[in-house]
Parts: C-alpha cells; structure tokens; sequence
C-alpha cells in the first residue's frame, strides 16, 4: 500500500512539477480571491480584519476545489479514464498517494497565501504553534474530503460542475472550524482554539480513514 | 416504453403484481394515514391550546418537530442504511431503498425549513437565522440535492449505485451533527424539548405532540413504501425490458448475416 | 487444461442497452484470437469485460483463474489492455510513462529502457510529452506502457490503429514472441487480413453474442479478395 | 452573423436542456457558496444583511464561472477542438450565440438565486427597476467577459485552472458596480444606483463589442 | 487548370518543432492523393495546414485560390477534415450533430437524414447521445458530418480507423462519388494497400518534407504482397 501510494503521488507530483499549474495559476488564483471578496465585501479595513480568516480559509477552499480537479483532470486527459484501475493498485494506496500529492501543492499554496494575508491586511500571528496545528487538520480534512470527492465526480461528464457541488457543502465543518480556530487564536484565546482544533482533527481522521475505505468501490465501477 | 400491462400478459411469473404500487397491507395503511393526519390537523389546530407565550404560533411546533425528525432520522437513517447494505451486499434493492429514502429525506428537509422559517418569524422575529442547527440543516438539505445531482448523473445503474452510496453514506454524517449543534454552538434554536419529564408542555399538548410524532412516521413509512415500489417495479421492468433488448441484441445478428 | 478465459452467458449492459448479450467463450493458454464483427458488434465491450473494466451482469466468467464478478482488481494486474484510447499522461514523456507502468508491477527499472528501445522509440521524442507526439508515436508509446508489464493475457482494441507499416510488423512480433513466454492474446480488429496472419483462432461476434469464424461474405470484401 | 448566433446558440441550449446541468448542479451550487459564506462570515445578521449584494454577486460570479467552464468543455469533449473553427462560421456569431446561451442559462440561475437571497436574508427588494436593469447589464458584461476568456482558456490543457485566473480580475468592476448599485437601491438612494448602472452599461458594451471584434483572433488560432 | 491546392516550400512549426519543413506540393481539381510516410512524418500536420487548421510559418500556400496565411476562414468553410479525433458533440445524438454540421453550411434539412441513411446509421443509434457510441459508430458520425457539407476538399486522416469492412467499402464510393462531382481528397493512411486502390496519385512524407511515390519497402511490408 505505501509502495503504490509513493508511486502515484510521485506520478502527481512530476506532472505538477512538469506544468506547473499550482504556481503558475493556481497560486495567482487564490490571491485573486482574496483580493477580489475584500472589494465586494466592502473595503472597510475595520471589517475586513476580522474576516480575515474567513477570506484565508474561502481562497483556500477554492484553491482546494482546483487542485483536486486537475488531479482527476490528467488521469483522464488522453480519453482512457481505466489507467489507474488497470495498474491493478491497492485502492487505499491509490487514495492516500493522490491525497499526498494535493497535500503537498496545498501547503505550498497555503504558506503564500499566509504571506500574502500576513502583508495585506497586517495580521499578527498571533500564537502560532494553534495556527499551525489548525492549518495541518483542516488542510488534512479538506485535502480527503477533497480526494474523495473528485474520485466520485471523476469520469462523468459532468464532473466540472458536480465536484463543487458535491464538496462545498462536505467542507462547511472544515471552514468553520478553520475560521473560529484562527480568529480565536489571533484574539489570544488559545483554550477556545485548541478546541476548535479538536474538531479539525476529528473531522481529518475521520475522512482519511473513510476514504482508505471507500476509496475501492469507486476505483472499482466502470 | 413498455406499460406495465404490457409487462404482465409478456407472461413471466412473478409474485408483484405489476398494476399498481399497493398492497392490502399499503392501502390500510393509507387510510390510517388519512385518518391519522384529520385528526392531528384537530388536534393541533383547533384541540390543543395555544401556548403561553407564543400564543397560536406554537401550533406550527406539531408540524415542524415531526417533520424534522422523521425526514433527518427516519429519512437519511435509511439512506444510510441503504448506502451501507448496497456496499456490502451489492444488490439494487439496497441503492433503491437508499435512493427513496433520500428522496423523501430531501422533501421532508424542505418542508422543515419551510415550516421553520414560518415559525421564526412569529416567535425570533426573523425568516431565517444564521444559527447552527439552521445551518446545518440546510446543509443537509444541500447535501441531499448532492446526492440527487449524483443519480442523474449517470445513467449506469451500477456506477450510480456505488457512487451515490458513498455520498449517502457521508451526507449522513450532516445528522449526528445537526444534532449536537444545539448543545455545541448555543445558537438561538431549541434545545432538546423531546423530555419526556419536561414538565413545561401541558397535558394535552405534549399528547398532541406524540400524536404528530406518530402520524408523521406512519406518514413518511407510507410514502416510503409506495416511492421504493415504485422503485421496485421500475427496476423490474427494466428487468423485463433487459431480457427483450436481449433477445433484440441477439437478433441483431441474425439480420446481418 | 484449463482455459485462461472462460465465459459462459455472459452478458455485459451498459446503461441499459445489453452490448453483450450472453457470450460463451473458452480460450487456452497460448492462443492468438482474432475478435472480428461489425462495428458496436460489442467487441470492445468484451475485450473490456475480460480485463476486469466492464460489469458482468449474467452468466459467469473466470479469468485466469479468478472470477469475473467478485476479483476482478487480480484480474487487471496480471492482464494489459489496449483500448481505442491510450490512457496517457500528457504531461509526461513517452519514457515516464513507462516507467510509471513499469514500477505498478515493480519490474526492475531497466525494463522500461529496454521496452522503450525494442518499440523504436527515437530519443527524439522519448523526453517529449506526450501532449505533443503524433497519433502513432503515441500509440507506440502505449503500446510500450502495456509490453513492459509482462501480462499473462494482451487484450489489444484495434492495435494497428495509427501504427506505420514497420510498427505493425514490429507489433505482430512483439505479440508472437510474448505468446511463445507463455502469455495469451485477444485482438479485435478490422483489419482482418493482418490480424488473421497474426491469429491462430478467429471468433466473430455479432449482436452482442459470439458466432464461429467469421462469414465468408465479409472476407471478400476487402481487397485481398479481389488480388 | 444573426443566423450563425442562432446556431450555436441554440446548439448549446440544446445541449445544456440535454444535461440539466444548469439546473442540476450549478444552481444548487450557487446556494452552497451563499450558505458557505455566510459561514466563514461570522453568522452577525446585521453585518450580512449589508453584505447581501456582495454574496449575490460573488455567487453569481462563481456560477458564470461554471457556466463558462462547461460551454467550452462540450467544445472540446471529444478530443477534437476544431469543431467552431471547422464550420467557418462567422466568429462575431459564434461569440454572440456562445454567449446568449450563457446568458439565458445564468439569467435563469439569478432568478432562483434572487428567490434565495430574498428568503434567506431578508432583503426587501425596494427600487426593483433599478435593480432589474442592473442585473442585465453586469450579467450581459460578465457573461461577455467570461465567453471571451473561456475561448482564450479553451482547448488548453490547463483550461480549468487558467480561466478562473483570467477572469476573475477582469469583471472585478462588475463585481463593485453590482455589489454597489444593489446596495444604493436597497438603500433607496437611487440616483446612486443609476450612476452603478452606468459603469456597468459600459462594461457590457464594451464587452460585447470587443467580444464581436477580437473573438476571430482567439478562434483563429491553432 | 489552377491546382486547388498549392505550397511552396511550407512551414508548420507547433511548439519549436519545424513538424512540415518545406513541402512543396500541387493537387489538381479531381485528385485523390494518398499521403503516406512513417509515423511522425507529419502527413497530419500537412493536413491540418491545409484545411487551415495549423499555422503556416514560411514558405507560400493557396488552396482554392485562397491565401493559406490571411483568408483561412474562407478555406475553412468549404474544406472537410476528418481528424485522428472526431471532434464530435458528446451529449448530442448522431442524427443532431449532423444536422448541426448541415446547417452550418445552409444545407437544406432533408440532406442531414439522408446523408445518415447513405451512411447506414442504424435508427437504433441514430437517437443516442454520441457518448455511449462505440469507435466505429462515433467515427461514422464524423463522417456523415462531413459529408453533409458537400466540402469542395476532402481532408480525411487515417479514415479507415474502427470503420467496419462494409464501412470502409462506403467510404471509399462515397470519396469516388464526391470526387466524380468535382471535389478532390487528400488522404492520409498507413494502410497503404486498401488506400492505393483508392487514390490516383500517392506522395510520402518523411521527415517534414514531401518526396515521391513511396518506395517498393513498405508496401512488400503488407499481407496483399504475400498473396
Ligand atoms: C428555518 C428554521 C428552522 C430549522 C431549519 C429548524 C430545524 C430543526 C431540526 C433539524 C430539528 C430536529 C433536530 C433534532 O431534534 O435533533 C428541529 C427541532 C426543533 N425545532 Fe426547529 N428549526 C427551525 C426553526 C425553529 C423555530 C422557529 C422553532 C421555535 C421557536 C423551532 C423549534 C424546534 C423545536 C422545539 C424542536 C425540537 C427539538 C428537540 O426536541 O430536539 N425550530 N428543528
Ligand atoms: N448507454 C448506452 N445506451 C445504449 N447503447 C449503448 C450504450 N453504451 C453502449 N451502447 C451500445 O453498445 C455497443 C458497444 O459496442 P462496442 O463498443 O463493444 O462495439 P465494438 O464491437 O467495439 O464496435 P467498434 O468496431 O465500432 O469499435 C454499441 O452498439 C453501442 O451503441
Ligand atoms: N510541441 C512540439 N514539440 C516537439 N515536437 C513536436 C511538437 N508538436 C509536434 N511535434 C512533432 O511533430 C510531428 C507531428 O507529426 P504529425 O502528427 O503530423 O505526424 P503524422 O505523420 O500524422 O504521424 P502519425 O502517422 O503518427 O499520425 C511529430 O513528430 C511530433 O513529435
Ligand atoms: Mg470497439
Ligand atoms: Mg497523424
């Protein structure tokens, strides 16, 4: 299993590091986001402040949304969507191995974005070792949640447009946990977040070990 | 499209019969149906007293808590249970059992938020609140229309099935915490008024309230029944209709040679 | 001895049209077979049940021993597939994907030089990504992707497809030479006057259900007949 | 030029009432990013009764993004990306007819999302005219916007990540004229909002007509 | 006569790569030519170019009396291309995507179901949605596209692709036919035996340029020279 998961996301990865997509436009992307919901949120920096986690954890959402869907977007870019059914790799290994691959672009992106709110809207940081932590379960949750999801959309014609729908909603949990966690933890209430970094884990535990499990009736359909 | 009388006299024998969803059993059970909701519309409407401090308003109280419980207990339990039972055993009448109840959670959802909504505005002044249990509950309403978006999505059976398994199963995660949120998060919405020792509802009120309980999940065990036949029947004349396609498939070939 | 496919009834459905329609077929060790049929015959479709990638709705089947329903994921890792696509990584090179496929089944990394260089593939083109090759030297490449796997049965969709007239010679000996090893060949094609040379049995299929050797009306067809 | 807008439009109407994706997955999908926000927003009524217009437009904006993604992906499904090129047809047509069809999808989608916002926050709808001419023209400018980049994007095998990248700053002015001449009008200053509704006129124009002039260019090219 | 097609010393440059590097060629109104050469040779590429799909780099082209680097819309509209690729919509049935092709080009409505009855598209398919058609439906249904558009030029790239023997019988009348009413094709094959029989002239490309008639190598390369 850890054998098939290195091989695919070493695969993963050589093809982001080939196109450099998560750098290029993915990156640029959620800056974009950032930028663009401070304008129709009204440019009151008061206000913007305190949304800042929010705004964080919605551009990195999105990003989320994105990288997932060009993960599943070159195993079928050349028609043939049975390569990695017809490897005959162990399900959980192909789940965790793709999930590591979106992990790795996603912190990447995630340590950016963090410089990029840090400058803009002039964040302190704040208790940083609950950041931390929360950063890593949340961005663990999202990155199975995310896995998952694009593995149930991946293959139907329609995937562009179900994958959102299908793991926005999943994901609420991981925005608000990621949200109260670091607005508790820049207003120096780090009891409050340590809690909310509790239910981050809870909910990464709980997707990784779902998809381990559920990861072979989707690899298996036709 | 083949009708089901068409099905019939094709002559394969089989213990449904294919002319209607009901049965002795379904139609008595409708008529207690009928019964029962005449008398919770009495019994809430006109028997039952207004509340103390809500006045006439709590009366939507005996249409909103059955509503909430039997589609997000009753109704995704058994998406659940369906989702879990296709997985394990692979047989379609797990998916179809899993897919009517996702379709009557998905209804009895709406309705909740509906008859929620109308009781916010009298009693917290508003439509809608950004409180958890609200929200969430309206994530799981989104959750199941996910769900249905799913099995239109494909017209295989078998990759419909596997697929909207696996999203039954973690759309029934949203239950548990709507739930606790009301215990978690303190919002606006009620805690849990289901104690049987609570003493602040009165006599006839929490009467009326078993009542609705009871009429609603006779209702949504009614409406389940007839949507999984329904179900059922279909999947068997496609059955039926698969058996002709092949020996249509077959001839095919004999045409061409 | 017992035959590596074995299917009997089987019917395949996709959505809900049954493109097989019950198939009986025994194939040995060793054997060439030449799947031919008009087109949505369902030969693809059987091709693909084989592998482990399409459903069995009826009937039985075992492949290699294991069956169709229940192990297909040991199926697939002992069988290669070439199908109407290729399945590629366009982001990476003709060589890396061999690679990946060579080290899904943990062959030692020479492999997929050697394979690289036994299919021709020029070092012009082998550091190139496959975005950018032509329709051949694609199909070469995953032509090479399914030869480093060493599988103990070749499914091979309209192999010739695309291919230069070297290539297909080279294809021919690359199948002839792997049966030799031990492994068993399954080719749909419509190029019946190739891959008849190539076959050492040829089923016809028609309407979903497998007939006997093909009619001879379709033979006369091609220009062969009128040499 | 009418005629062959004709065409693809109703080509690609034909399409999407084939698919119901519209209906089945983008429109839930709006309602997911407003219930979304209104998560990481902090559930503060008062504040997100102001932010209302903003959440509109940022959920439209998301969903033409949709929209736009999957009139190009029905282009290029089958491998060949040639088709457009192919027919000869007028290119002017082809970026109006492309167009209206996502207009007519996206208008369809703000009516459900207009109901939505009503219901959900309780925004009372005063100065409706202004309101109804506001809508038509950011969602003729957006729309023209996104058919122009979704064309630039197309047939790349990074369409999915570089669309969004394009886009989003671009109608970044929809997204405040919107935001803004919504707020005006339920504000009821409605010599303000009219003045929104200038910049967005504008916008669509200028759209349009660069869409109609540049769009031989980006199908020109191979 | 003006040829309908014309290059002097014509470069395609994709990417970096010079993929035709100099071609010079005539085809008279009337022709049916053959290009033929190895893989990556770039006979698409020669294709593409002239239906005004790829770039011309260097040299001069007209085709149809219209210049190859600034009115390529105007080839476009009257040339066919079939490509290795159908480019066909997915959601739509066959008998939808024809008629889209047919009113492209102003055809009147009737032609759309006659073209598919000539093409023998069974009505059991006619109706799908193109995706749950198998290769050689798909690629029929790219031909009757084409064809609905009378094109004054046939570019058809490895047409025989998954086409059934019947089929590949139909397409060829159906090219002779075309051809008899004035228009003139180009295509692309490697099988080389049954498109000889096809063509009136053949030319080889290798390496980016053009040469003659393909040496006597490659064709005692196919069965038909065993017989
Ligand atoms: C849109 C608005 C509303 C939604 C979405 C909503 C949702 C729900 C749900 C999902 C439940 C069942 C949860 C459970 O029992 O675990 C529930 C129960 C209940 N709701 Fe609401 N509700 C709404 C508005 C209201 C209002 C306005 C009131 C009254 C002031 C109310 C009072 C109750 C009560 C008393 C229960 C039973 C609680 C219990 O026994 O646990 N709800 N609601
Ligand atoms: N969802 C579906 N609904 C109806 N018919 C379908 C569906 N999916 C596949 N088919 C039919 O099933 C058959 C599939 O055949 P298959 O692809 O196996 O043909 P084939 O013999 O490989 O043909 P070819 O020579 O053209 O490749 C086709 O006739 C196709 O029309
Ligand atoms: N971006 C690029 N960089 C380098 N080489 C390229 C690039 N794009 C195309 N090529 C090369 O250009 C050639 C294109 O050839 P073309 O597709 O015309 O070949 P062909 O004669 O049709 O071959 P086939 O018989 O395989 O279809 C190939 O050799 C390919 O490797
Ligand atoms: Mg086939
Ligand atoms: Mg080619």
């Amino acid at each position: 299993m850890w054998r098939d998961a290195l091989l695919v996301a070493g695969k993963d990865l050589r093809i982001e590091a080939r196109s450099k997509i998560a750098l290029n436009q993915i990156a640029p992307f959620a800056l974009v986001v950032l930028l663009l919901f401070a304008f129709a949120l009204d440019p009151d920096r008061g206000f913007l402040q305190e949304a800042t986690p929010g705004l964080f954890w919605i551009a990195v959402l999105l990003s989320t949304l994105l990288v997932v869907q060009r993960s599943y977007a070159v195993e079928s870019a050349d028609g043939g969507r049975d390569a990695l059914r017809l490897t005959g790799l162990d399900p959980a290994g192909v789940f965790l191995g793709k999930a590591a691959a979106v992990f790795v672009v996603l912190a990447m992106l995630e340590v950016g974005l963090g410089v990029g709110v840090r400058l803009m809207y002039d964040t302190s940081l704040r208790g940083w070792p609950v950041l931390l932590v929360a950063t890593v379960a949340a961005t663990t949750g999202l990155v199975a949640a995310g896995t998952m999801y694009g593995a149930l959309a991946a293959g139907l014609r329609v995937r562009e447009t179900l994958l959102p729908l299908l793991f926005l909603p999943v994901v609420a949990p991981v925005m608000i946990g990621g949200t109260r966690a670091f607005a508790a933890a820049l207003d120096g209430s780090s009891g409050e977040a340590w809690r909310w970094c509790g239910l981050l884990i809870t909910f990464a535990v709980a997707y990784v070990a779902l998809g381990m499990l559920l990861f072979e009736p989707l690899l298996e359909d036709s | 499209m083949t009708t089901s009388a068409q099905v019939e006299t094709a002559g394969r024998p089989t213990e449904d019969r294919l002319d209607s969803t009901g049965s002795r059993f379904t139609r008595v059970l409708g008529v207690m149906v009928v019964l029962m909701l005449v008398m919770q519309l009495a019994l809430a409407l006109v028997i039952s007293p207004p509340e103390v401090l809500q006045g006439d308003a709590v009366r939507l109280f005996y249409l909103h808590v059955p509503l909430a419980i039997a589609g997000g207990y009753l109704g995704v339990g058994l998406l659940a249970v369906g989702s879990i039972g296709y997985l394990w055993k692979r047989t379609i009448f797990w998916d179809l059992l899993a897919a009517s109840a996702g379709e009557l959670a998905l209804m009895f959802t709406a309705l909740t938020l509906l008859t929620g909504s109308l009781w916010g505005r009298p009693v917290w002044g508003t439509y809608w609140e950004w409180d958890p249990r609200l929200t969430l509950t309206a994530v799981l309403f989104v959750l199941l229309i996910g769900y249905r978006a799913m099995r239109t999505a494909s017209t295989d059976p078998h990759l419909r099935a596997r697929r909207s398994a696996v999203i039954g199963l973690l759309a029934a995660a949203d239950v548990p915490l709507i739930r606790m949120s009301v215990d978690w998060w303190r919002g606006l919405h009620q805690t849990a008024t289901l104690n049987p020792l609570n003493p602040s509802l009165d006599g006839m009120m929490l009467f009326t309230f078993f009542f609705s309980m009871v009429t609603f999940t006779v209702l949504f065990v009614w409406l389940l029944v007839h949507r999984f036949r329904v179900a059922w029947l279909e999947e068997q004349v496609a059955d039926r209709a698969l058996d002709e396609a092949i020996t249509q498939r077959r001839a095919e070939g004999q045409e061409t040679q | 001895m017992e035959p590596v496919i074995h299917l009997r009834d089987a019917v395949t459905v996709l959505g809900r049209f049954p493109a097989l329609a019950g198939v009986d077929l025994d194939v040995a060790r060793g054997e060439i077979v030449l799947v031919a049929g008009p087109n949505g015959a369902g030969k693809s479709t059987l091709l693909r049940l084989c592998a482990g990638l399409a459903p069995l709705a009826k009937g039985t089947g075992q492949v290699l021993g294991f069956d169709l329903a229940r192990q297909r994921r040991e199926i697939r890792r002992r069988v290669g597939y070439l199908g109407h696509a290729n399945g590629l990584y366009l982001d990476l090179s003709a060589e890396e994907n061999v690679r990946f496929w060579a080290r899904s089944v943990g062959a030692p990394p020479g492999d997929a030089v050697a394979t690289l260089d036994r299919l021709e593939v020029a070092s012009r083109w082998r550091g190139l990504a496959v975005a950018h090759l032509s329709a051949g030297q694609r199909r070469r490449t995953a032509l090479a992707c399914l030869v480093v796997r060493r599988p103990e049965i070749w499914f091979l969709d309209e192999p010739h497809t695309g291919l230069d007239a070297g290539s297909r010679d080279l294809l021919d000996s690359l199948v002839r030479e792997a049966v030799a090893g031990g492994a068993t060949a399954l080719v749909a094609s419509h190029e019946l006057d190739r891959s008849a040379a190539l076959a050492t049995r040829e089923i016809r299929i028609v309407g979903g259900v497998a007939g006997g050797v093909p009619g001879a009306d379709e033979r006369s067809d091609q220009p062969m007949g009128e040499c």
